[in-house]
C-alpha cells in the first residue's frame, strides 16, 4: 500500500514464501516421484519413467473410480451451494435470536460427530429405507451432508463483512428480494460461496470412511481405489493419479485466470 | 394533490426515540428539503419513507395508499444514500443500469440513458471505472446518477452533493431540479447547505431533535421563522433580548438594554422576547432602528466582511459590510435597521 | 434381478479378479458377476446394517473377521453337493461343519533385509534371541490380522497354548521398541525403506519385492509359517446362494488355485493344482507342506477380541 | 401513544424461513434421525452373538468416562488439534494477508499455491508425507547433511509427525476463509491506524486482526474441528503413539465390531467436540459483537 | 520556516498521470486549503504527503528530512479521511484512545482530552456508541475528532465538514483554527466550500488536474486569479471576451462587443483578453463601466436575490440584488462597475 519497503518487508516476504514452499513441496515431490524409473514410492526417485502414468491408463478401475468421485464431488458442492448459502443468510439475517445459536450448532453438526459413526448410521438408515447402497442415493447423500458445514460457515462468515446499504440500494432502485440477492448479494458473499463450495468439493473427493461403507456395489471412489491400491501395490502409479489431478486443476485455473482473470473470482 | 403523507411517524433505535410525531404532506413534484442539525432524523425520515426502516407507529401514504408495509422496492424511488452505497463489483455504468434492467428497459434505451445522464454529472468517460478507482466526488455523482437515471416517482437525496465544489454543485442542482421538474417527481432533498435548500425548494422542512420546528416557503422560513431555532439555523442572525412594551397586530414596540426598537412579528405576543434581525439587513447608519456598539472583529469573506459588533449592552450583532468598507478592531459603529425587516420570537 | 455381488480386494486383486477370475467363473457358469472392492471388514459392516438383506451373498475375509460374523449368525454352512470341489481342499481348510471354507492361503514368513542382516533367521524365537535385530523389528498393529496371528504364535512358543494371551503380550512386549505397521504394504515399504530390517511378512509382498529386484529374502520358520486364510462363507440374508455356492466352488478350482498362486504367490488349496518347480522354489509351503502352516482355532478367540484389542492398545501402544 | 422499539421491517416482513428448511431436511431427516439409532445403539449391552444385545446399560459410557487410557487420546487428540489450529492460523494469517494486498503479477500463481494442495487426494498427500516424515526420508536425511542431527530423529509414527501433516492438509482451510475476509476490509481503515502514528504492528493487532475475527473464527472452527476427527492421516502417519480419538472409534468399529462400545466412544468424543467448541464461541462472541 | 515541501511530486494510477510536477512549500504552522474541481488530486496529493501512496517521482520533505522513503506512522500527522475510516470495532471514545495510546498518554490524561475534545465536537455523550449508530454528521466529527485529538505536527483534512450544517461548521472551523493556531499545526486542508477557505487559511492553493493553477493568499487568489479557471472556480465570476485597445501598466482600456471597457490586470497583456467581474461589484446603475442588458432571471436567495442579465451582445452577466428589488423578467437594466474591481485575464 505505501510505497516504501523497510526490512520487515522482506522479512515477511521470506516468511511467505517459506510457507507457499511448505504448501507446494509434498505436492511437487509427488509429482516428481510420479515419474520415477523405480519400482518404489520413495525419494529419491530412480531415473525417469512415464511407465507410471502408462500404467494408471491401462487402469480402467482407476478412471471410473475418478469419475465417480468428481460426480460426487460436483453434485455435493452444487447442492450445498444453494442450500448452505441459504441457510447461512437465514440464521445471520433473519433467523430470531434465541434460535440463532441452535441452528449454527445444528448446522455445524455433520462436522462434530465422527465420519465413521455418521457412516454406519447412514448405512442403518438406508437400509431401513429399502435403498441400502444398491444405488449412489446413500453415498451421495453422506457426500452432501458431510461437506453441508463447509458452505454453511464461509457463506455466515462471508456475510458479517458485508455492507447492507448495497441491498437497500438495490431495493430503492426496484429490484425485489430475488434479483437483490443475485446481482448485489451474491456478487458480494460470492468469496464465502466459492470458498465453501470449493472446500465442498475438495471434501468430498477425499471422503473416506463415508465412501467406505456407502459407496454402491461394484462402484469405488478415488480415495477408496488408491487407498486399496497403495494398500497391495506401493508403488507410484498413486503418484501418477495425483500429477494428473495437479495438471488438470493447473490448466484449469489457467483457463479460468486467463478468461475471467482469477483475481476477480475473489476467492 | 397529495403524493406523500407521513402521518404520525415515531421511530425508535433501542430505546432512544429519533423520530417524534413526524406529519408532513407533500405535494406530486413538490420539492421539499429537510434541513436540521447533524443528528436530528433527516436520514432516519428517509430511511422510514423508502422503507427500510419499520416505524413504531404512524403511517405512511403515497397518494391515498397505505405504504407502511410495503417492500422497498414497491415504492418506485430514488435514493442517494449519505454514504453513497455504490455497488462495488458493478462499474459505473453497471452501477446505472441496475435500476433500468430492473424496470426492464431495452438495452439500447438503457444505454443511451446511462450516457445521458453520466454526461449531465460529467462522468462521461467513466463508464468503465469501478467506484474504487473514483475520486470523493465522481462516486458521489455516480450515486446521485444512478438515483436519477430511472426517473422514479419519488427522489429521496441524503446530501447528494455534500462532496462536490461549489461549480459542480450549482450545475448538478441544475441537472437535479430540471429533471424534477421536467418529470414532476415528488423530492425531498436532505442537504446542509441553507442557500441551496433556498434556492432548489418550494418548501423546506427544519427539523431539530426528531420534531418538525417549521415547515413553509424558503422566504417564510427565513424571514418569518417560527422559533429561535429556525432563526439561527437558518442564515445568520442577531437576536437582541427585550420586552414588549407595546403591541398593534403585527407591530411591536420592545424595551432592550440597547434602547427601544419596533419591530413586526406574529400577533398576539407578550412579555419576554427577541427580536431577530438579518445581518445584511443592518447597515452601518441610523435608520428606523439605530443601535451602538464597537467593531470586535472584521473577517474578510472574498465578496465581502463580516462585522462582529458588540453593543453597549455586551450583545453581539454581526453585519455585513463592502470588502473595502475602512472600518477596523475597536472603531465606534453605528448600526440601523428598518421595522419591517425585524421579527420578534418569543424568547 | 441384481447381479450376483462378488467381493473382493483392491489393487493386483481386484485386477486379477477383473481380468482373469470373472470371465472364467462366467465362462464356466455363465453366471454374471459384479465386483466390488473392499476390505473383509467393510463387508461385515454392509452384512450387517443390510439386516435380512444382505447385499453379499458370498463373504470373504480373513477367518478370523468371518468368525465373528459366524457368532452373530450371519452365515449359513456350505451345502457341499453345490460345492465337489471342496472335497480336494488341503487338510484342515475346511471348517468343522461346513461352517465356511479357507479358500485362499497367504503364507506369512520371516523376511528380513539380505543387506542389513548377518544372520538369517531360522526360528520365531530368533526375533527375542538374537541382538541383532533388537530395534529393527517390524510387527503388524493390532488391526491387521497378521498381529493377531503372531500373537496367538507367541502364546504357543512360550505359554500354554495359542489362547495364553498373557504370556503373549508379555514376550510381545519383550521385543519391543518395534515398528508397527496396519497392513503389508506398509511392513514392506519400512522394509524397503531400511527403518525396518526383519518383520513376520505376508509372502505374496515379499515375492513381489523380489519381482522387483530388492533385497530382501523370506524364510520358514523351523516351527511353521502362519498364514492369511482368506475364508468364504454363505451369507445367510444373502439372496443368491446358488450362485454363491458356484462362485467358492470355482474359486478353490484347481486351475484358478494355480493361477492365484502365479499371480500372487498364495498357497494353492486345491490338492489337485500342480505348481510349476520355479514357481515352488519361492513359494515353497505347498502340497504337503501345507501342513508347515500354524493354524488357529477362531471361533473360540470370538469371546476375547475384543479384550484382547484393548489390551494392545494399553500395553504394547 | 404506547411505541415498542421496531425492528427493520424490510426484514421481519420477508417470507424467508423457506431458506433454511432444505437444511432443516437435510440435516434433520438424514442426520439427526438416522443418529437416534446410533445413540440408541450406544446403550445397547454388547453380544458376541449378534450385532448387540438386547438389554441395555450405561456400561459404555461408564467405561470410557472412568478409563485413564482413553482420557489420555483425549488430550493427545485435543493437544494436536489446538497445536493445528494454532499453528495453521500463525501461518495461514500471513498468507491470507499477503495474498489480500498483493498486486504481484504472479498473483494468480500463489492462489494456485494454495489450492493446489487441496485438490491432490489426502490419501496421496498423505503418503508424500511418510516418504518425507520416514527414518531414511527426506527431511531426516536434509537434515543430516546439513549437520542439524547426526541420528535420525523419529517423525513417522509420532504425534509430531501427525501434527506437521495435519498442519499441511489444513492450511488452506484457513488461508481461504481468511482471505475472503481480509479483501473485505476497506484498506483506508488500517491507514488510519497508521496515520495516527500506530506501527504496521499495533495497526494490526488493533484494528486488522479485531476486524478479521469472522475470518478467524470461520477457519479456526474449520480446523480444530478437522483435526479431531481426521482420520486418514493418523491412521498412515500416527502409528499407536500418535494414535487419536478417531482412529481409536474406527479400531472399535471396524477392526473390532464392537458397534455399542464404539459408538458411545464416539459420542462421547462429540459432545467434548462441542464443549470446546462452545467455550471458543463464547470466548469470540465478545470480539464479535463488536463488529457491525 | 519551511516544514512540508512538496518537490517535484508525480504521481500515476497505472497509466493515468494523476499529480503532475507539484511543487509546494508550507511553513511552520500555517494553513492551507486545497480547493480544486472533484477528482483534480485533491485527496491523492494528502495520501501521498501522508505516505499512503508511493509517489512516481519526486521529494517529500518535512523540514530539511526527506520523508518519501518514511512509513506513515512515523510522519507525526493526524489525517481526517474523506470516507471518514473509523475503526467500526471501536467506540467512539476507543477511536479517539487509539492515537493517544500510540503516544503513550497516561490514562487520566487521554479520558481527559478526549472528554474535551467530544464536548468540543458537540458529542459529549457520544463516548460508548459505535461508529455504525451515529448519523453521517455524528460520524464526520468522529473522524475529525480522531485527528484533532492527537494534536499531530502536520494535519491533513480531507473534507472534514462536508455533511455539516452551518452552524457546527462554523463551530468546527472555528475548533480547528483555534488548535492549530494554539499547538502550531501545519494544517492542508481540502475543501470544496471557497468561502470556507477563504475565511480559514493563509493560503490556498487551487489545484486542476493534477496541476497548481495557483497558489496564494485567499485575497489574491479572488482578486487576482492568474486563470480564467481559477477565476472561474473561485467565487461567481462574470467574463466578458474583449481585445485590449490601450495597456499602461496595469490599467487597460478594452474593446468588447458591449462597449469600451477600462479594467485592470498584470503588466504586459495584449491580444484577445477577457474582463472578470464578480457579481458582487455590479451595481444596477451606470459607473466608471457601464453595461446594458434585460434581466433573464432573477433568484431568490434569502440573504439577496441573483439577477441574471442577458448584455446586448448575449452574453450573460451575473450580479447580486437586495431581496427586495423590484426587477423582474425582461425588465431592461443598467449594470456599471469601477475599473479596480476588473481584472484583465488572458483568453
Ligand atoms: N485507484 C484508482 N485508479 C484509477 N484512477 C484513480 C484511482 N483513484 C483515483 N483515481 C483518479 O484520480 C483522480 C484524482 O483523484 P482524487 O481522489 O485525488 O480526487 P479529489 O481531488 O480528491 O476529488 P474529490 O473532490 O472528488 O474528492 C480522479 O480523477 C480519480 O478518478
Ligand atoms: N443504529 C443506531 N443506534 C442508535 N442511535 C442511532 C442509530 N442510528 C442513528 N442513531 C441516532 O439517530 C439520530 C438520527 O440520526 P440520522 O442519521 O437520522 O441523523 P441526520 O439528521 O441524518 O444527521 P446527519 O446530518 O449528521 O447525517 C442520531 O442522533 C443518531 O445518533
Ligand atoms: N496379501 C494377503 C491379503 C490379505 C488381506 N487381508 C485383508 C484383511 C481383510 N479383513
Ligand atoms: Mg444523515
Ligand atoms: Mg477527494
Amino acid at each position: 500500500m505505501t510505497g516504501s519497503k523497510t526490512i520487515w518487508d522482506y522479512v515477511f516476504l521470506a516468511l511467505v514464501t517459506l510457507i507457499y514452499i511448505f504448501l507446494m513441496a509434498p505436492i511437487l515431490l509427488v509429482v516428481v516421484l510420479s515419474f520415477s524409473g523405480g519400482e518404489f514410492l520413495a525419494f529419491p526417485p530412480e531415473g525417469f519413467s512415464l511407465r507410471w502414468f502408462g500404467e494408471l491408463f491401462s487402469n480402467a478401475r482407476f478412471l471410473s473410480a475418478t469419475l465417480h468421485s468428481l460426480q460426487l464431488a460436483a453434485v455435493s458442492a452444487v447442492v450445498n451451494g444453494v442450500i448452505g448459502t441459504l441457510a447461512a443468510i437465514y440464521v445471520v439475517r433473519y433467523a430470531p435470536a434465541r434460535l440463532t445459536n441452535p441452528l449454527r450448532l445444528l448446522m455445524s453438526a455433520p462436522l462434530l460427530v465422527p465420519e465413521i459413526l455418521t457412516a454406519i448410521a447412514l448405512l442403518f438408515f438406508f437400509f431401513e429405507l429399502g435403498i441400502g447402497n444398491n444405488y449412489s442415493i446413500a453415498i451421495q447423500t453422506g457426500h452432501i451432508i458431510v461437506t453441508f458445514p463447509y458452505v454453511f460457515l464461509n457463506v455466515c462468515s462471508a456475510l458479517f463483512n458485508f455492507d447492507r446499504s448495497q441491498e437497500e440500494a438495490a431495493r430503492s432502485l426496484g429490484a425485489g428480494g430475488r434479483m437483490t440477492f443475485r446481482r448485489v448479494t451474491l456478487p458480494a458473499i460470492k468469496p464465502g460461496v466459492i470458498t465453501g463450495c470449493l472446500f465442498a468439493f475438495v471434501i468430498s473427493f477425499d471422503i473416506f470412511n463415508i465412501s467406505l461403507l456407502l459407496k454402491p456395489v461394484g462402484m469405488n471412489t478415488l480415495p477408496l481405489e488408491l487407498f486399496d491400491y497403495l494398500r497391495f501395490n506401493f508403488d507410484p502409479t498413486a503418484a501418477a493419479v495425483a500429477t494428473l489431478s495437479i495438471l488438470v486443476t493447473f490448466v484449469a485455473v489457467l483457463i479460468v485466470d486467463l478468461t475471467v482473470g482469477l483475481r476477480s473470482l475473489r476467492f | 394533490m397529495t403524493t406523500l403523507t407521513l402521518d404520525g411517524i415515531n421511530k425508535f433505535y433501542g430505546s432512544l426515540h429519533i423520530l417524534k410525531d413526524i406529519n408532513l404532506a407533500i405535494g406530486q413534484g413538490e420539492f421539499i428539503s429537510l434541513l436540521g442539525p447533524s443528528g436530528c432524523g433527516k436520514t432516519t425520515t428517509l430511511r422510514c419513507i423508502a422503507g427500510f426502516e419499520g416505524v413504531g407507529s404512524g403511517r405512511i401514504l403515497f397518494g391515498a395508499r397505505d405504504m407502511t408495509g410495503v417492500m422497498p422496492e414497491h415504492r418506485d424511488l430514488g435514493m442517494v444514500f449519505q454514504s453513497y452505497a455504490l455497488f462495488p463489483h458493478m462499474t459505473v455504468a453497471e452501477n446505472l443500469s441496475f435500476g433500468l434492467e430492473v424496470r426492464k428497459i431495452p438495452a439500447p434505451e438503457r444505454a443511451a440513458r446511462i450516457a445521458q445522464v453520466l454526461e449531465m454529472v460529467k462522468l462521461a468517460d467513466y463508464g468503465k471505472r469501478f467506484p474504487r478507482e473514483l475520486s470523493g466526488g465522481q462516486q458521489q455523482r455516480v450515486a446521485l446518477a444512478r438515483a436519477l437515471v430511472i426517473e422514479p416517482q419519488v427522489l429521496l437525496l441524503d446530501e447528494p452533493l455534500a462532496n462536490l465544489d461549489a461549480a459542480l454543485r450549482d450545475d448538478m442542482r441544475f441537472f437535479i431540479r430540471d429533471l424534477q421538474q421536467r418529470v414532476g417527481i415528488t423530492t425531498i432533498y436532505v442537504t446542509h447547505d441553507q442557500s441551496e435548500a433556498m434556492v432548489m425548494s418550494d418548501r423546506i422542512v427544519v427539523m431539530n431533535k426528531g420534531v418538525i420546528e417549521q415547515c413553509g416557503a424558503p422566504r417564510e422560513i427565513y424571514e418569518r421563522p417560527a422559533s429561535l431555532m429556525v432563526a439561527d439555523f437558518i442564515g445568520q442572525s442577531n437576536t437582541i433580548p427585550g420586552r414588549i412594551r407595546e403591541g398593534r397586530g403585527a407591530d411591536y414596540l420592545i424595551e432592550t438594554a440597547d434602547g427601544a426598537l419596533s419591530a413586526t412579528g406574529v400577533a398576539g405576543l407578550s412579555g419576554d422576547v427577541r427580536v431577530m434581525i438579518r445581518p445584511e439587513h443592518i447597515v452601518t447608519a441610523a435608520g428606523e432602528n439605530t443601535l451602538t456598539g464597537r467593531v470586535r472583529k472584521s473577517i474578510y469573506q472574498g465578496e465581502d466582511c463580516l462585522l462582529h459588533v458588540v453593543l453597549g449592552s455586551g450583545a453581539n450583532v454581526t453585519t455585513t459590510v463592502s470588502s473595502d468598507n475602512p472600518l477596523s478592531e475597536g472603531d465606534a459603529v453605528t448600526l440601523g435597521f428598518p421595522a419591517r425587516k425585524s421579527w420578534v420570537l418569543a424568547a | 434381478q441384481a447381479p450376483f455381488v462378488i467381493p473382493t480386494y483392491g489393487g493386483t486383486w481386484a485386477k486379477f479378479w477383473e481380468e482373469v477370475l470373472l470371465p472364467g467363473f462366467t465362462k464356466a457358469t455363465g453366471i454374471q458377476g459384479q465386483l466390488d472392492v473392499g476390505l473383509g471388514k467393510d463387508f461385515v459392516s454392509k452384512i450387517r446394517a443390510g439386516g435380512a438383506a444382505s447385499p453379499y451373498s458370498v463373504f470373504m475375509g480373513n477367518e478370523n473377521i468371518a468368525a465373528m460374523l459366524r457368532a452373530e449368525g450371519f452365515f449359513e454352512p456350505l451345502d457341499l453337493t453345490k460345492v465337489p470341489n471342496a472335497a480336494k481342499l488341503h487338510e484342515g481348510l475346511m471348517n468343522p461343519e461346513n461352517n465356511g471354507l479357507r479358500g485362499i492361503v497367504s503364507p506369512i514368513g520371516l523376511a528380513y533385509r539380505t543387506d542389513m542382516i548377518q544372520t538369517p533367521p531360522k526360528s520365531w524365537t530368533d526375533l527375542w534371541t538374537n541382538p541383532e535385530f533388537k530395534g529393527r523389528i517390524g510387527l503388524y498393529q493390532i488391526g491387521n490380522t497378521g498381529a493377531l496371528l503372531f500373537l496367538r504364535l507367541a502364546g504357543k512358543l512360550f505359554g500354554s497354548g495359542d489362547m495364553d494371551i498373557d504370556t503373549a503380550f508379555t514376550k510381545i512386549a519383550e521385543l519391543a521398541p518395534f515398528t508397527q505397521a496396519s497392513w503389508s504394504g506398509e511392513v514392506a515399504t519400512a522394509l524397503m525403506r531400511g527403518d525396518v530390517a526383519i518383520a513376520p511378512v505376508d509372502w505374496t509382498e515379499i515375492m513381489t519385492l523380489q519381482d522387483k529386484g530388492a533385497p530382501v529374502e523370506i524364510v520358514v520358520p523351523t516351527e511353521g509359517v502362519l498364514a492369511y486364510e482368506q475364508s468364504f462363507n454363505i451369507v445367510k440374508t444373502g439372496a443368491a446362494k446358488d450362485q454363491a455356492h458356484a462362485y467358492i466352488n470355482y474359486l478353490i478350482d484347481a486351475d484358478v488355485q494355480s493361477n492365484m498362486a502365479k499371480t500372487f504367490y498364495t498357497s494353492p488349496v486345491n490338492t489337485a493344482s500342480t505348481v510349476d518347480a520355479a514357481l515352488a522354489k519361492r513359494i515353497p509351503i505347498t502340497g504337503d507342506a501345507m501342513s508347515k502352516i500354524i493354524r488357529f482355532d477362531w471361533d473360540k478367540y470370538v469371546e476375547i477380541a475384543a479384550d484382547v484389542a484393548d489390551r494392545w492398545n494399553r500395553e504394547i501402544g | 401513544m404506547t411505541v415498542t422499539p421496531d425492528a427493520p421491517r424490510l426484514h421481519r416482513r420477508a417470507p424467508v424461513w423457506w431458506m433454511i428448511l432444505p437444511a432443516l431436511v437435510l440435516l434433520v431427516g438424514f442426520l439427526i434421525l438416522p443418529y437416534i439409532s446410533i445413540v440408541v445403539m450406544s446403550f445397547r449391552e454388547a453380544s458376541t452373538k449378534a450385532v448387540y444385545g438386547d438389554g441395555f446399560t450405561l456400561a459404555h459410557y461408564t467405561d470410557v468416562i472412568a478409563d485413564p487410557f482413553i482420557w489420555g487420546i483425549v488430550w493427545r487428540t485435543v493437544r494436536t488439534a489446538l497445536i493445528v489450529t494454532v499453528v495453521t492460523l500463525l501461518l495461514g494469517y500471513p498468507v491470507a494477508y499477503h495474498l489480500a494486498r498483493t498486486r504481484s503479477r504472479v498473483a494468480s500463481l500463489l492462489y494456485i499455491c494454495v489450492i493446489s494442495p487441496l485438490l491432490v487426494g489426502l490419501v496421496v498427500r498423505t503418503f508424500a508425507w511418510m516418504i518425507i516424515l520416514s527414518n531414511n526420508g527426506i527431511a531426516n536425511s536434509w537434515m543430516k547433511a546439513l549437520h542439524l542431527i547426526d541420528r535420525p530423529i523419529q517423525l513417522l509414527n509420532t504425534p509430531l509427525g501427525v501434527t506437521i501433516a495435519l498442519i499441511h492438509v489444513f492450511l488452506p482451510f484457513v488461508i481461504l476463509p481468511l482471505l475472503g475476509n481480509l479483501q473485505a476490509i476497506n484498506p483506508e481503515i488500517a491507514l488510519a491506524g497508521r496515520s495516527l502514528g500506530a506501527s504496521r504492528m499495533r495497526t494490526f493487532f488493533k484494528v486488522t486482526l479485531p476486524l478479521s475475527m469472522p475470518g478467524i473464527q470461520a477457519g479456526s472452527i474449520l480446523v480444530f474441528v478437522l483435526s479431531i476427527s481426521a482420520y486418514v492421516t493418523p491412521a498412515m502417519l500416527g502409528g499407536s503413539q500418535g494414535r487419536t480419538m478417531a482412529v481409536l472409534v474406527v479400531q472399535y468399529l471396524v477392526d473390532n465390531f464392537r458397534w455399542p462400545a464404539g459408538a458411545a466412544l464416539a459420542i462421547f468424543m462429540a459432545v467434548i467436540t462441542l464443549a470446546i467448541l462452545v467455550v471458543y464461541l463464547r470466548l469470540t462472541a465478545r470480539a464479535m459483537r463488536r463488529l457491525p
